[in-house]
Protein backbone atom coordinates (compact mmCIF):
# COMPACT_ATOMS: atom_id res chain seq x y z
CA UNK A 1 0.00 0.00 0.00
CA UNK A 2 1.60 3.51 -1.15
CA UNK A 3 0.00 6.43 0.66
CA UNK A 4 0.79 9.85 -0.37
CA UNK A 5 -0.16 13.22 1.48
CA UNK A 6 0.12 16.91 0.80
CA UNK A 7 2.17 18.11 3.60
CA UNK A 8 3.94 16.17 6.34
CA UNK A 9 2.82 12.36 6.75
CA UNK A 10 0.79 11.71 9.96
CA UNK A 11 3.84 9.45 11.02
CA UNK A 12 2.07 8.12 14.92
CA UNK A 13 -1.31 7.50 13.10
CA UNK A 14 0.52 5.28 10.34
CA UNK A 15 2.67 3.42 12.48
CA UNK A 16 -0.08 2.42 14.78
CA UNK A 17 -2.71 1.65 11.71
CA UNK A 18 -0.11 -0.35 9.91
CA UNK A 19 0.42 -2.13 12.86
CA UNK A 20 -3.47 -2.66 13.40
CA UNK A 21 -3.84 -3.70 9.89
CA UNK A 22 -1.80 -6.81 10.45
CA UNK A 23 -2.07 -7.72 14.25
CA UNK A 24 -3.83 -10.82 12.77
CA UNK A 25 -1.81 -11.78 9.55
CA UNK A 26 0.64 -13.97 11.74
CA UNK A 27 3.90 -11.91 11.06
CA UNK A 28 6.75 -12.24 13.36
CA UNK A 29 8.63 -8.54 12.42
CA UNK A 30 7.64 -5.02 11.54
CA UNK A 31 10.05 -2.89 10.56
CA UNK A 32 8.87 0.71 9.80
CA UNK A 33 11.53 3.92 8.74
CA UNK A 34 10.66 7.00 9.11
CA UNK A 35 12.41 9.71 7.77
CA UNK A 36 12.51 13.35 9.52
CA UNK A 37 13.28 16.57 8.46
CA UNK A 38 16.39 17.84 10.02
CA UNK A 39 17.46 21.13 10.81
CA UNK A 40 20.54 21.76 8.93
CA UNK A 41 22.27 24.22 6.57
CA UNK A 42 19.51 27.15 7.53
CA UNK A 43 16.71 25.37 5.82
CA UNK A 44 13.29 26.01 7.20
CA UNK A 45 12.12 23.13 5.74
CA UNK A 46 11.95 20.71 2.28
CA UNK A 47 9.70 20.29 -0.38
CA UNK A 48 8.46 17.35 -2.77
CA UNK A 49 7.55 16.04 -6.39
CA UNK A 50 6.17 13.23 -7.00
CA UNK A 51 5.62 11.49 -10.52
CA UNK A 52 3.16 9.37 -9.39
CA UNK A 53 2.35 6.96 -12.30
CA UNK A 54 6.18 5.54 -11.77
CA UNK A 55 6.26 5.78 -8.53
CA UNK A 56 3.38 3.31 -8.62
CA UNK A 57 4.69 1.00 -10.52
CA UNK A 58 8.51 1.12 -8.98
CA UNK A 59 6.78 0.26 -5.58
CA UNK A 60 4.27 -2.38 -7.03
CA UNK A 61 7.73 -4.32 -8.40
CA UNK A 62 8.69 -4.15 -4.40
CA UNK A 63 5.38 -5.65 -3.64
CA UNK A 64 5.91 -8.25 -5.61
CA UNK A 65 9.53 -8.90 -4.67
CA UNK A 66 8.22 -8.96 -0.93
CA UNK A 67 4.89 -11.07 -1.57
CA UNK A 68 7.65 -13.40 -2.83
CA UNK A 69 9.98 -13.56 0.29
CA UNK A 70 6.44 -14.13 1.90
CA UNK A 71 6.41 -10.32 3.75
CA UNK A 72 4.48 -7.21 2.38
CA UNK A 73 5.58 -3.71 2.27
CA UNK A 74 3.59 -0.45 2.93
CA UNK A 75 4.64 3.13 2.02
CA UNK A 76 4.19 6.83 2.59
CA UNK A 77 4.91 10.21 1.48
CA UNK A 78 4.97 14.02 1.51
CA UNK A 79 4.11 15.94 -1.36
CA UNK A 80 4.68 19.64 -1.32
CA UNK A 81 6.30 21.36 1.36
CA UNK A 82 7.33 19.59 4.74
CA UNK A 83 8.74 21.96 8.18
CA UNK A 84 11.30 21.02 10.09
CA UNK A 85 11.37 18.01 12.52
CA UNK A 86 8.04 16.44 11.13
CA UNK A 87 8.64 13.40 8.39
CA UNK A 88 7.79 13.18 5.04
CA UNK A 89 8.81 9.02 5.02
CA UNK A 90 7.21 6.44 6.67
CA UNK A 91 7.90 2.74 4.80
CA UNK A 92 7.67 -0.56 6.76
CA UNK A 93 8.31 -4.29 6.20
CA UNK A 94 5.96 -7.42 7.91
CA UNK A 95 7.48 -10.65 7.32
CA UNK A 96 7.42 -14.10 9.28
CA UNK A 97 11.04 -14.06 9.89
CA UNK A 98 13.46 -11.57 11.42
CA UNK A 99 16.54 -11.97 8.81
CA UNK A 100 14.16 -11.46 5.79
CA UNK A 101 12.62 -8.21 7.04
CA UNK A 102 16.11 -6.73 8.45
CA UNK A 103 17.17 -7.05 4.79
CA UNK A 104 14.32 -6.06 2.86
CA UNK A 105 13.85 -2.72 4.86
CA UNK A 106 17.38 -1.68 3.81
CA UNK A 107 17.15 -2.60 0.28
CA UNK A 108 13.87 -0.95 -0.04
CA UNK A 109 14.89 2.32 1.52
CA UNK A 110 17.86 1.97 -0.40
CA UNK A 111 16.70 1.62 -3.92
CA UNK A 112 14.02 4.59 -2.81
CA UNK A 113 16.94 6.80 -2.34
CA UNK A 114 18.35 5.57 -5.78
CA UNK A 115 15.32 4.90 -7.77
CA UNK A 116 11.57 6.50 -6.71
CA UNK A 117 11.09 9.68 -8.83
CA UNK A 118 10.53 11.92 -6.41
CA UNK A 119 12.45 15.43 -6.33
CA UNK A 120 13.71 17.35 -3.19
CA UNK A 121 13.82 20.98 -2.85
CA UNK A 122 15.41 22.99 0.51
CA UNK A 123 13.40 25.88 1.21
CA UNK A 124 15.26 28.74 2.24
CA UNK A 125 14.53 32.59 2.05
CA UNK A 126 11.29 32.08 0.62
CA UNK A 127 12.77 29.93 -2.17
CA UNK A 128 12.66 26.22 -3.24
CA UNK A 129 15.97 25.17 -4.21
CA UNK A 130 16.59 21.61 -6.18
CA UNK A 131 18.43 19.86 -4.20
CA UNK A 132 20.93 18.75 -6.64
CA UNK A 133 24.02 18.10 -4.97
CA UNK A 134 22.13 15.43 -2.32
CA UNK A 135 20.38 13.78 -5.95
CA UNK A 136 21.05 10.52 -7.53
CA UNK A 137 20.42 10.25 -11.52
CA UNK A 138 18.30 6.82 -11.56
CA UNK A 139 20.05 3.91 -12.88
CA UNK A 140 19.77 4.00 -17.05
CA UNK A 141 20.50 7.93 -16.84
CA UNK A 142 21.53 9.86 -19.52
CA UNK A 143 20.80 8.31 -22.42
CA UNK A 144 19.33 11.05 -24.35
CA UNK A 145 22.78 12.74 -23.88
CA UNK A 146 24.87 10.39 -25.81
CA UNK B 1 4.35 13.51 -33.31
CA UNK B 2 5.23 12.60 -29.35
CA UNK B 3 4.77 14.62 -26.33
CA UNK B 4 7.90 14.87 -23.97
CA UNK B 5 7.11 15.78 -20.64
CA UNK B 6 9.74 17.48 -18.34
CA UNK B 7 9.57 16.12 -14.86
CA UNK B 8 10.29 17.68 -11.53
CA UNK B 9 12.80 20.61 -11.13
CA UNK B 10 13.54 20.70 -14.77
CA UNK B 11 11.19 24.11 -15.55
CA UNK B 12 10.09 23.53 -18.84
CA UNK B 13 6.96 22.86 -20.25
CA UNK B 14 6.16 20.17 -22.63
CA UNK B 15 6.51 19.74 -26.18
CA UNK B 16 5.40 17.69 -29.66
CA UNK B 17 8.07 16.30 -31.14
CA UNK B 18 8.31 14.46 -34.90
CA UNK B 19 9.98 10.87 -33.27
CA UNK B 20 10.05 7.39 -35.10
CA UNK B 21 12.78 6.41 -31.58
CA UNK B 22 13.89 8.05 -29.37
CA UNK B 23 16.88 9.04 -31.14
CA UNK B 24 14.88 11.75 -32.68
CA UNK B 25 13.94 12.73 -29.52
CA UNK B 26 17.63 12.64 -28.14
CA UNK B 27 18.39 14.88 -31.73
CA UNK B 28 15.57 17.49 -30.78
CA UNK B 29 16.56 18.07 -27.57
CA UNK B 30 20.38 18.62 -27.62
CA UNK B 31 19.85 21.38 -29.83
CA UNK B 32 17.40 23.30 -27.03
CA UNK B 33 19.62 25.41 -24.70
CA UNK B 34 17.13 25.01 -22.49
CA UNK B 35 16.99 21.37 -21.23
CA UNK B 36 20.60 20.45 -23.19
CA UNK B 37 22.43 20.16 -20.07
CA UNK B 38 19.75 18.41 -18.07
CA UNK B 39 20.26 15.18 -20.85
CA UNK B 40 23.23 13.80 -19.24
CA UNK B 41 22.04 12.94 -16.01
CA UNK B 42 18.10 12.21 -17.35
CA UNK B 43 16.33 8.46 -17.03
CA UNK B 44 13.79 8.85 -19.72
CA UNK B 45 10.33 6.89 -19.26
CA UNK B 46 8.00 5.81 -22.31
CA UNK B 47 4.12 5.91 -21.46
CA UNK B 48 5.75 6.36 -17.85
CA UNK B 49 7.91 2.65 -18.27
CA UNK B 50 11.68 3.55 -18.12
CA UNK B 51 13.84 2.60 -21.02
CA UNK B 52 17.21 2.20 -21.46
CA UNK B 53 17.81 2.69 -25.47
CA UNK B 54 18.09 5.15 -28.00
CA UNK B 55 16.41 2.39 -30.42
CA UNK B 56 13.25 2.10 -28.78
CA UNK B 57 10.40 2.85 -31.26
CA UNK B 58 7.79 5.26 -30.89
CA UNK B 59 4.64 5.92 -32.17
CA UNK B 60 2.07 8.68 -32.25
CA UNK B 61 0.72 9.90 -29.22
CA UNK B 62 3.65 8.21 -27.20
CA UNK B 63 4.00 10.08 -24.03
CA UNK B 64 8.36 10.26 -23.04
CA UNK B 65 9.13 11.64 -20.03
CA UNK B 66 12.54 12.82 -18.29
CA UNK B 67 13.37 12.30 -14.70
CA UNK B 68 16.22 14.06 -13.44
CA UNK B 69 18.36 13.11 -10.71
CA UNK B 70 15.81 12.00 -7.24
CA UNK B 71 16.44 12.40 -3.82
CA UNK B 72 12.70 10.97 -1.76
CA UNK B 73 12.80 10.25 1.73
CA UNK C 1 16.65 3.54 27.73
CA UNK C 2 15.65 -0.25 28.59
CA UNK C 3 11.95 -0.76 29.65
CA UNK C 4 10.95 -4.24 30.95
CA UNK C 5 7.17 -4.88 31.17
CA UNK C 6 5.39 -8.20 32.58
CA UNK C 7 3.10 -9.19 29.75
CA UNK C 8 2.77 -7.96 26.13
CA UNK C 9 5.13 -4.31 25.63
CA UNK C 10 2.42 -1.98 25.11
CA UNK C 11 3.91 -1.55 21.29
CA UNK C 12 1.48 1.27 19.57
CA UNK C 13 1.98 3.61 23.02
CA UNK C 14 5.91 3.05 22.66
CA UNK C 15 5.91 3.75 18.93
CA UNK C 16 4.58 6.99 19.83
CA UNK C 17 5.89 7.77 23.25
CA UNK C 18 9.26 7.32 21.33
CA UNK C 19 8.66 8.73 18.13
CA UNK C 20 7.29 12.07 20.42
CA UNK C 21 10.47 11.92 22.91
CA UNK C 22 12.91 12.76 20.15
CA UNK C 23 11.02 14.88 17.82
CA UNK C 24 13.49 17.95 18.57
CA UNK C 25 16.57 15.89 19.07
CA UNK C 26 16.84 16.91 15.13
CA UNK C 27 17.57 12.95 14.24
CA UNK C 28 16.61 12.23 10.68
CA UNK C 29 16.25 8.68 10.38
CA UNK C 30 13.96 6.16 13.27
CA UNK C 31 13.92 2.56 12.74
CA UNK C 32 11.74 0.66 15.06
CA UNK C 33 11.57 -3.32 14.93
CA UNK C 34 8.59 -4.62 16.59
CA UNK C 35 8.93 -8.62 17.09
CA UNK C 36 5.40 -10.12 17.59
CA UNK C 37 4.20 -13.97 18.71
CA UNK C 38 3.46 -16.36 15.60
CA UNK C 39 1.01 -18.57 15.83
CA UNK C 40 3.06 -21.85 15.04
CA UNK C 41 3.66 -25.58 16.29
CA UNK C 42 0.50 -25.20 18.45
CA UNK C 43 1.29 -22.55 20.93
CA UNK C 44 -0.75 -20.77 22.83
CA UNK C 45 1.74 -18.05 23.53
CA UNK C 46 5.55 -17.86 24.84
CA UNK C 47 7.26 -16.72 28.13
CA UNK C 48 10.34 -15.22 29.05
CA UNK C 49 12.63 -14.84 31.77
CA UNK C 50 15.16 -12.11 32.00
CA UNK C 51 18.58 -11.69 33.75
CA UNK C 52 18.50 -8.23 34.51
CA UNK C 53 21.73 -7.31 35.79
CA UNK C 54 23.23 -8.53 32.50
CA UNK C 55 20.62 -7.15 30.30
CA UNK C 56 21.20 -3.84 31.41
CA UNK C 57 24.93 -3.96 31.05
CA UNK C 58 24.73 -5.59 27.65
CA UNK C 59 22.14 -2.35 26.46
CA UNK C 60 24.59 -0.03 27.85
CA UNK C 61 27.13 -1.10 26.02
CA UNK C 62 25.43 -0.46 23.09
CA UNK C 63 23.94 2.58 23.90
CA UNK C 64 28.27 3.77 24.05
CA UNK C 65 28.26 2.44 20.66
CA UNK C 66 25.76 4.17 19.42
CA UNK C 67 26.12 7.30 21.15
CA UNK C 68 29.73 7.24 19.15
CA UNK C 69 28.47 7.09 16.21
CA UNK C 70 25.98 10.14 16.63
CA UNK C 71 22.75 7.75 17.38
CA UNK C 72 20.63 6.91 20.59
CA UNK C 73 18.82 3.54 20.93
CA UNK C 74 16.13 2.59 23.10
CA UNK C 75 14.38 -1.03 23.90
CA UNK C 76 11.39 -2.70 25.63
CA UNK C 77 10.61 -6.30 26.53
CA UNK C 78 8.37 -8.52 28.27
CA UNK C 79 8.54 -10.45 31.28
CA UNK C 80 6.55 -13.82 31.97
CA UNK C 81 3.86 -14.83 29.36
CA UNK C 82 2.90 -13.20 25.95
CA UNK C 83 -0.32 -14.47 24.01
CA UNK C 84 -0.22 -14.51 20.47
CA UNK C 85 -0.13 -11.73 18.27
CA UNK C 86 0.86 -9.69 20.70
CA UNK C 87 4.59 -8.17 20.97
CA UNK C 88 7.53 -8.75 23.30
CA UNK C 89 10.10 -7.27 21.61
CA UNK C 90 10.26 -3.33 20.60
CA UNK C 91 14.00 -1.98 19.61
CA UNK C 92 14.64 1.61 17.98
CA UNK C 93 17.72 3.53 16.80
CA UNK C 94 17.82 7.42 15.83
CA UNK C 95 20.52 8.84 13.70
CA UNK C 96 20.95 11.53 11.78
CA UNK C 97 21.99 9.30 8.73
CA UNK C 98 19.79 6.70 7.21
CA UNK C 99 22.91 4.36 6.87
CA UNK C 100 23.89 4.22 10.27
CA UNK C 101 20.38 3.45 11.31
CA UNK C 102 19.78 0.96 9.07
CA UNK C 103 23.32 -1.01 9.70
CA UNK C 104 22.81 -0.74 13.24
CA UNK C 105 19.32 -1.83 13.54
CA UNK C 106 20.26 -5.00 12.33
CA UNK C 107 23.68 -5.57 13.80
CA UNK C 108 21.66 -4.28 17.68
CA UNK C 109 18.56 -7.01 16.78
CA UNK C 110 21.13 -9.62 15.80
CA UNK C 111 23.43 -9.43 19.17
CA UNK C 112 20.43 -9.03 20.79
CA UNK C 113 19.22 -12.43 19.56
CA UNK C 114 22.98 -14.22 20.35
CA UNK C 115 23.56 -12.61 23.41
CA UNK C 116 20.99 -10.89 25.81
CA UNK C 117 20.32 -12.76 28.63
CA UNK C 118 16.80 -14.10 28.13
CA UNK C 119 14.83 -17.03 28.17
CA UNK C 120 12.18 -18.37 25.98
CA UNK C 121 9.82 -21.10 26.50
CA UNK C 122 6.89 -22.16 24.37
CA UNK C 123 3.25 -22.19 26.30
CA UNK C 124 1.93 -25.41 25.04
CA UNK C 125 -0.68 -27.40 26.55
CA UNK C 126 -0.94 -26.03 29.91
CA UNK C 127 3.15 -26.32 30.37
CA UNK C 128 5.75 -24.30 29.72
CA UNK C 129 8.55 -25.54 27.85
CA UNK C 130 12.18 -24.52 26.91
CA UNK C 131 12.84 -22.99 23.84
CA UNK C 132 16.46 -25.19 23.61
CA UNK C 133 16.02 -26.08 19.84
CA UNK C 134 15.93 -21.94 18.88
CA UNK C 135 18.07 -20.76 21.68
CA UNK C 136 22.07 -19.67 21.02
CA UNK C 137 24.75 -20.15 23.77
CA UNK C 138 26.07 -17.09 24.40
CA UNK C 139 29.84 -15.89 22.86
CA UNK C 140 32.64 -17.88 25.24
CA UNK C 141 29.86 -20.36 26.59
CA UNK C 142 31.19 -23.53 27.85
CA UNK C 143 34.51 -23.12 29.89
CA UNK C 144 33.20 -24.79 32.77
CA UNK C 145 32.54 -28.28 30.55
CA UNK C 146 36.10 -27.83 29.95
CA UNK D 1 32.86 -19.47 49.88
CA UNK D 2 31.18 -18.78 46.41
CA UNK D 3 27.58 -18.44 45.33
CA UNK D 4 26.45 -20.32 42.39
CA UNK D 5 23.13 -19.34 40.73
CA UNK D 6 21.65 -21.25 37.98
CA UNK D 7 19.93 -19.03 35.65
CA UNK D 8 16.47 -19.74 32.85
CA UNK D 9 15.73 -23.08 32.74
CA UNK D 10 17.97 -24.69 34.68
CA UNK D 11 15.68 -25.92 37.85
CA UNK D 12 18.36 -25.61 40.33
CA UNK D 13 18.32 -23.93 43.60
CA UNK D 14 21.71 -21.52 44.04
CA UNK D 15 24.56 -23.57 45.57
CA UNK D 16 27.79 -22.41 47.85
CA UNK D 17 31.08 -23.69 46.71
CA UNK D 18 34.40 -23.12 48.72
CA UNK D 19 36.23 -21.74 45.12
CA UNK D 20 39.63 -19.63 44.64
CA UNK D 21 39.14 -19.90 40.48
CA UNK D 22 36.33 -20.70 38.38
CA UNK D 23 38.70 -24.14 37.95
CA UNK D 24 37.26 -24.53 41.34
CA UNK D 25 33.75 -24.29 40.29
CA UNK D 26 33.63 -25.84 37.45
CA UNK D 27 34.99 -29.18 39.34
CA UNK D 28 32.47 -28.97 41.56
CA UNK D 29 29.45 -28.57 39.00
CA UNK D 30 31.11 -31.61 36.88
CA UNK D 31 30.51 -34.14 39.86
CA UNK D 32 26.69 -32.45 39.95
CA UNK D 33 24.40 -34.66 38.19
CA UNK D 34 21.35 -31.95 37.73
CA UNK D 35 23.88 -29.52 36.03
CA UNK D 36 26.25 -31.40 34.29
CA UNK D 37 24.59 -31.64 30.69
CA UNK D 38 24.36 -27.62 31.17
CA UNK D 39 27.36 -26.78 31.14
CA UNK D 40 29.23 -26.92 27.55
CA UNK D 41 26.47 -24.95 26.25
CA UNK D 42 26.49 -22.31 29.37
CA UNK D 43 28.46 -18.66 29.87
CA UNK D 44 29.76 -17.72 33.13
CA UNK D 45 29.50 -14.42 34.98
CA UNK D 46 31.47 -13.51 37.93
CA UNK D 47 29.78 -10.81 39.60
CA UNK D 48 27.71 -10.14 36.73
CA UNK D 49 30.12 -9.53 34.21
CA UNK D 50 30.73 -12.49 31.63
CA UNK D 51 34.11 -13.91 31.85
CA UNK D 52 36.02 -16.19 29.66
CA UNK D 53 38.70 -17.84 31.54
CA UNK D 54 38.84 -20.67 33.84
CA UNK D 55 41.66 -18.60 35.84
CA UNK D 56 39.54 -16.02 36.79
CA UNK D 57 40.44 -15.64 40.45
CA UNK D 58 37.02 -15.50 43.34
CA UNK D 59 36.94 -14.50 46.70
CA UNK D 60 34.48 -14.97 49.43
CA UNK D 61 31.08 -13.50 48.57
CA UNK D 62 31.28 -13.55 44.97
CA UNK D 63 28.68 -14.36 42.29
CA UNK D 64 29.04 -16.91 40.25
CA UNK D 65 25.94 -17.17 37.19
CA UNK D 66 25.12 -19.87 34.64
CA UNK D 67 23.74 -18.47 31.89
CA UNK D 68 22.26 -21.27 29.59
CA UNK D 69 20.98 -20.37 25.63
CA UNK D 70 19.35 -17.73 25.00
CA UNK D 71 16.84 -16.58 22.63
CA UNK D 72 15.08 -12.98 23.38
CA UNK D 73 12.50 -11.26 21.06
Amino acid sequence: MLELFDGPVPTEELLVRWYQEEAGSNYGAYIPFIGTIRDEDGISGLSFDIYEPILESWFDAWQEKATKAGAILKMAHSRGDVPLHTSSYVAAVFSPKRKVALKMINDFVEDFKASAPIWKYDLRDGKRLYAADRSTPISGSGILGE
Amino acid sequence: MVRVEFLGPIQKEALEVEASTLRDVAAALQSDAEVKDWLENCAVAVNDTLVKSLDTALKSGDKVSLLPPVCGG
